[in-house]
């Protein structure tokens, strides 16, 4: 019989400090996936955020940074102007780039630096217990939302993928989702094409991934695929944002 | 034919692969493994067409998944 | 009358909401107490512990380093924390989750299945609160009374129907401390 | 406001939330970090309930400005943060030192450097008391040691800012943080908030307008507000030195601690006194201003002084400076999350009490 | 005779301290005017930022602030949320906003933040010596940029107002220019109809103006209008890119 | 490289990117601010002609971050800023101490606190030796007095850092930046510098891949991480105290004074001489470590210590760390911009030797 | 009938005045002033139709404009 | 020899490069040298100065607080820095832009209205270096040859064709020197 499924050989062997049910998990599977298959994880290089993901660095089996809350991208940015032949990518969540680290993620961009940006959107601060995030869906409850996320106190949710999409830095910019398998299967193939982009030079990449995180959501982990389903994907519509010309 | 494999001290018994098999083979032990968890299972290997969905979708790696060669698509 | 209680075991078993009803029961008894968590990064699934002092007169340290009792939930927490029991302390562990045995002989061990014993009254959360029981009467920290009493503050009362099966559960941990006939005298 | 409970068991972090809203303070703003997010999450359902205002802003350094903001327009209003959070308001405060704002910053400290862990520790005292910002200028700095004086001191430092137009540093080791103790509140007076003409909130009919700013571009007018802020400093030094002495009439041995670590030097003195050995305890409650003046009491019979922190020796300088050569200083301390523990410092103190140090 | 044109009231009868021919000059004074026509001096509230606008707060006859660089939208968020009659707004340069600032002014757009954004576009940091700002075109030399800028180094200049217009918080944005009478009158507008809006309380408020550096430009100021028409104004295109409904 | 120059006028400025350069450094990544922006604008011409990388960062908390990332890939690598900026670098600063990476931090130092003024200062002495940032670490801290040394320092600055795995600050004076000096330049060597093989720059082929970070989320392995940095500080501060003794031998009155006010107490030396008075001065040329051996040296004749800064007293308090009280300490300083005037201090310095001092 | 002043010590020399003058009255003096700039000045006042649009495009406020009543469009 | 020149004014009057121009003389001249300058905020129009020390001795102090010299090109300039001039220091005066006259007796004070003269030989930029000549002639701290050497180090060498007219510019202020009489013995 043939393995047709198997840990990725870039995934080290180390079980993961994730909650039951984190789709973070599928995530960084995924990158290690496309790492074995790009056969480049002599090249590749990894920047952790502050989050729930900040042990990536542990999983994923390149060279990896551990960054500053927010500042993933500016790290990435020293490395790749050291390393061009590298292949750099940042993993980060949304408290993580669409909050503190907005300036960071707004310039890599601008400057179309030739990156790879992994933006993990669970719709709350998970790693600090709950709290709400720019990516927060309006009448969501968290833990600094008690009654739910208003526009007059707390604002709008914050949409990076088509805000980072004005910049004309920006290269490959796309929005996928890893709660059944066919998204997963898409993202997958998004996940590549990013990295597929920042190997021809051809300027800043970012997929945007929506992810669950039952524990801060209240919700079993079943419950938390329907709920991104139902309440995620309206606001954060899936899809391709941008793609450079000829890709 | 197929074979899936759980590596059972892995499992957080989150339960995702149970609602993503096309052909609802994966239950939930009674028992717990050492983490306290009651880790997943498969009912009936013989009806398991080796898709791999439900190892897609494990966010930890519990899941391999083999299939008989003539089978891959 | 002095105790610091460790109690200790994976996040998400419920140990820090243990050692606050303890906390509570202590001060509706108007001792001085104090609570103190210590839990890893993960939300669930890691390492997490409380300390709970207990006195009749101001706490100098509330800092449990040296517990009078251990109440270890699971394994890891038994290896790391027998050691640092004072002398003739206790130790009181799950094990239903613990399947070593305690290695010093100058303490006084416990064995409870509490999870099992906790699905056999109907709810597999009030576990801890079976080992309370035998806390409770082992130590005469506060009167079981009291551990009761502060349920009723610390749920909220839409789920004051779980007070019965909690006080169900202290109880079984009650008759189990007695069975063991390891009572200290304090 | 709340009815009044005669006691109640309360985290430390809650405890600054509900401390901070009785003594005023209305609005809040601040960035989510282990080991304080009690701390928002109570105000975040506690301040609405006063028509406050909760805002979570989009990273400590706007948070601190947000701050410099509301604190110009004449509030009562807090911020919070840990290690990480801090260094990254470090401009801000000097700023708010600089306009001379009134505002009350908490820091809950956790191993460092970098992102370290979320474990306690009291690895942030130089930034605190030394000026972790650029430019000539000192933060007032409360140290409480319980969730009782916590809620004692939310007032004072409240009414320092107020007092000094100058922020004021809540400094805790997680430990005070993430711990619940019995606390009482003092009957709820109604709080007589002081006014604040230099405010900017709209003329309104002022004759002239009111600047919020930090900005003295000649140089010598610049050294005129050095010189000012300098003369304020000293008299804060004067006038709010603060601190608690155990056992230290007789002692011989002085151990210094703040916070967590003094509470486990009490412990330690405790012992020693049952011991018969002359141990004695300052805890400066105020570490900036750090407290010269219980150093000069002492220092006719201690022969000796031991600072014990969580972390790897920064108040050990004040003490130091205080004691100014006059007798030997030694420390000892925990870093990293790590805590101290009575019977380690016990066994020291029973070394350089036979004289057995270094 | 009646007076045609006179300083409005608003604005403090001192010199300023600009370069000859700097436009700062010009939109103060249409803030100013906007102050004298609203009758709102006295609830007025300004941030001034960092850069050559700094001393702002000298010249506005209402009460100010002066913010740390690139802060003043949390500043003004601060100041709002405890005045809320207040109509408060900030002054800004592209260094200050666009650079250092981007968090704050995103955050504070995303928020739906009851301000008005005055953001001064010169395509340079002015103050600092001429240096390379977000918004400096491709090929414009700065000290930063001797031989120009290219998008290797240094990226591609952000566009503030259609990235802000992303934004669900943000209510009314637009672009205008003072380079001559004609856009002086149509800049005027603009400031108005924001402060108006704020005033209604529908959301955060910015006006991109268009504006010369003779100085740091190496050109006369006669010659800087000229370089703004012909090189600004095509890559920023003018116009309002966001409008409130009703207004 | 460029041809060699018998002799140059260069600013300060200037002349810490052209010895950074012939330091090896290749990498710059900053954000403008005066009094510095010299630098950068050298740079941006200098570093593209040696194939080196010129950036310019959208602030100053990015530029540090960047920083991390290339010490990290195994470059040589400076930022540089002023006081407001490297307020806003504390907490990168941290995390490169807390990953011991090496690199080069330029602080040319303005007026604060706030937005302060951009005259020369040396207000943030106790930010950069006291450590700004969060948690236990220091940072080494050159303090050049002169164009000259500016050029020479930056070899050790690089060096250091690389030899000890630390960020080195350079702590000047805004007049050090704008100052114009002729400088002779060293026969250009090729640079021998040091393998990093635990540079994350790829792994390409190494047995196991290279993290860089600063977290340590079991407290045991953070303390153990925390002691191994105290061991490394102390090695720093027993090898590389650095300073310049200008007739200290048989000095009864000792000025201390670091950079451009170390200058200025030079001619107040050169004066009290020329009148008979046993005057010298000890200039630090680290900070930190600061020289306390330069004092046990100087204790015998010395009587007294005056120290002059260039702010509200700041490194006097090293000073009386470094004495411990065994002879008395005197400050006088000009904060804001100002500088201190060499007959001012002279007068003060007849003063005090004439036992008429406070 | 239309007046413009000038505050002579207020210019800077910029020239932006000259250029937008409708008619081109306007043009730099010889001398300097205490600010060592040449300041602006109007050549033939009876032409000036009191448009005000040097006034408007003066970024320091050096110019004020006076115009009879009754020409008020 | 020892002279401390304060050479100060407005931004944009190119005091800076003036007193670059001096240091840059001395350095040929083998010297010790320090340039400092002093400006504030403004990009143009604000105020301006530096100090130049030149020296036959290493330079303890290249801060300029007494100045030997002092270049007034503007009327707060002098009102400034007059007083802070040394005894028997000398103040040069751009009278074409201060209207007022030295107060002290105990310097020697030379008024020279430098923008017309400029204008009259042709280019109103040079006139700072017309008061540099009668400075080069009335102290010697560097030869006039010097100066023009400089020029041409410092001018890029596609404006050398402004040498002429700037060496033009310094016998005209060296002249103005020798007339006033005043010349220092040094
Ligand atoms: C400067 C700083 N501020 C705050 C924190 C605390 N912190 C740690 S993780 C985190 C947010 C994580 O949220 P997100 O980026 O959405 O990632 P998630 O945990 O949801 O995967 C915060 C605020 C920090 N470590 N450093
Ligand atoms: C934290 C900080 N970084 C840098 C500076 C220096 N600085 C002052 S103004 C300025 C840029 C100004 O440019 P811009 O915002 O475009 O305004 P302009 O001067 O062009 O009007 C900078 C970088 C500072 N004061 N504070
Ligand atoms: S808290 Fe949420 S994001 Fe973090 S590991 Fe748990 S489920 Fe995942
Ligand atoms: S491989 Fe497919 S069929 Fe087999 S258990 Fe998994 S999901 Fe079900
Ligand atoms: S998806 Fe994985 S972890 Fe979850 S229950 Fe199934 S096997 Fe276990
Ligand atoms: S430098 Fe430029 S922006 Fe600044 S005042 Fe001068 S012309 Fe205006």
């Amino acid at each position: 019989m043939k393995k047709v499924f198997t840990r990725p050989e870039s995934f080290n062997d180390i079980p993961m400090h994730y909650c039951p049910g984190c789709t973070h998990g599928i995530i960084h599977r995924l990158v290690a996936e496309t790492i074995d298959e790009l056969n480049m994880v002599d090249r590749a290089i990894g920047v952790a955020p502050v989050g729930c993901s900040v042990f990536i660095y542990n999983y994923i089996d390149c060279d990896m940074y551990q960054a500053s809350h927010g500042r993933a991208p500016a790290v990435a940015t020293g490395v790749k102007r050291v390393v061009p032949d590298g292949v750099v990518f940042t993993y980060q969540g949304d408290g993580d780039m669409a909050a503190i680290g907005t300036a960071e993620i707004v310039h890599a961009a601008a400057r179309g630096e030739n990156i790879t940006v992994i933006f993990v959107n669970n719709a709350v601060y998970a790693m600090t217990g709950g709290q709400m995030a720019p990516t927060t869906l309006m009448g969501q409850k968290t833990t600094t939302t008690p009654h739910g996320r208003e526009s007059d106190a707390n604002g709008y949710p914050v949409k990076m993928a088509e805000m980072l999409s004005t910049l004309d830095g920006s290269s490959y910019i796309s929005r996928v989702s890893v709660h059944d398998p066919k998204n997963i299967n898409k993202a997958k193939k998004s996940i590549k094409k990013a990295f597929e982009v920042q190997m021809e030079n051809k300027g800043f990449t970012m997929v945007e991934v929506l992810s669950i995180c039952p524990t801060n959501w209240g919700l079993s982990p079943k419950e938390s695929v329907k709920w991104l389903d139902e309440n995620m994907i309206p606001y954060y519509p899936l899809g391709e944002y941008k793609v450079p010309a000829e890709v | 034919m197929a074979r899936v494999t759980f590596r059972e001290e892995r499992c957080k018994g989150c339960e995702l692969c149970t609602l993503v098999c096309p052909k609802g083979l994966i239950t939930m032990s009674e028992h717990i493994n050492s983490m306290g968890f009651h880790p997943a299972t498969i009912t009936d290997m013989d009806k398991c067409n080796g898709c791999a969905l439900c190892a897609r979708m494990c966010p930890d790696l519990v899941i391999e998944v083999e299939r008989d060669e003539k089978k891959v698509v | 009358m002095f105790q610091g209680i460790l109690i200790a075991g994976f996040g998400g078993q419920g140990v820090l909401s243990t050692g606050q009803l303890l906390a509570y029961a202590g001060m509706l008894e108007d001792k001085h107490v104090a609570w103190i968590p210590s839990y890893g990064p993960e939300m669930r699934g890691g390492t997490a512990n409380c300390g709970v002092t207990i006195s009749d007169i101001p706490i100098s340290s509330p800092v449990v380093t040296e517990p009078t009792v251990l109440i270890a939930m699971n394994r890891p927490s038994l290896e790391k924390f027998e050691p640092k029991i004072v002398q003739d302390g206790i130790a009181l562990i799950n094990s239903s989750l613990v399947d070593t045995e305690v290695q010093r002989d100058d303490i006084k061990s416990v064995y409870i299945n509490a999870n099992e014993l906790a699905e056999e009254i109907g709810n597999s959360k009030i576990a801890n609160n079976i080992i309370l029981g035998a806390l409770v009467e082992m130590t005469g920290v506060v009167s079981g009374e009291s551990v009761v009493e502060s349920l009723k503050k610390v749920l909220p009362p839409k789920r004051h129907n779980l007070i019965d099966i909690n006080r169900e559960a202290l109880e079984k941990g009650k008759k189990l401390a007695e069975e063991a006939r390891v009572k200290t005298a304090m | 406001m709340r009815k009044k409970l005669s006691k109640v068991l309360m985290k430390g972090n809650e405890a600054i939330g509900e401390g901070a809203v009785r003594a005023g303070c209305r609005y809040f703003f601040g960035y989510p970090i282990t080991p304080q997010s009690e701390l928002p999450h109570y105000l975040a359902k506690r301040l609405p309930e006063e028509n406050g205002v909760y805002l979570q802003s989009e990273s400590e350094t706007s948070a601190i400005n947000m701050v410099y903001g509301a604190a110009g327009a004449g509030s009562r209003v807090m911020t919070s943060s840990s290690g990480p959070g801090i260094s990254l308001m470090q401009e801000g405060i000097s700023y708010i030192a600089g306009a001379e704002l009134p505002c009350v910053i908490v820091n809950m400290m956790r191993g460092g450097p970098g992102l370290g862990n979320i474990a306690p520790a009291q690895s942030d005292y130089l930034q605190a008391v030394k000026g972790g910002g650029h430019g000539d200028y000192f933060v007032v700095c409360i140290a409480p040691a319980s969730v009782q004086e916590i809620i004692d001191f939310m007032y004072d430092a409240f009414d320092i800012a107020d007092k000094y137009f100058t922020p004021v540093m809540v400094l805790a080791d997680g430990i005070l943080g993430q711990m619940m103790e019995p606390v009482e509140f003092k009957e709820n007076q109604e709080m007589e908030l002081p006014e604040k003409p230099w405010a900017a909130n709209g003329k309104r009919g002022r004759e002239s307008k009111n600047i919020i700013n930090s900005l003295y571009i000649v140089p010598e007018d610049l050294e005129e507000h050095n010189f000012k802020l300098k003369d304020k400093y000293s008299i804060i030094e004067e006038k709010e030195q603060r601190w608690e002495e155990y056992y230290t009439e007789d002692a011989e041995l002085v151990l210094t601690a703040f916070g967590t670590s003094a509470r486990v030097c009490k412990a330690v003195v405790d012992k020693a006194r049952q011991e018969g050995l002359a141990v004695g305890l300052i805890r400066p409650i105020m570490v900036w201003p750090f407290p010269q003046k219980a150093f000069d009491k002492v220092i006719h019979s201690a022969k000796q002084f031991l600072t014990v922190e969580m972390n790897t020796g920064q108040m050990v300088e004040d003490v130091k400076l205080a004691v100014a050569g006059r007798r030997p200083v030694y420390f000892t301390g925990r870093p990293g999350g790590m805590l101290p523990i009575a019977n380690d410092i016990f066994e020291e103190v029973k070394k350089l009490m036979s004289g057995g140090a270094e």
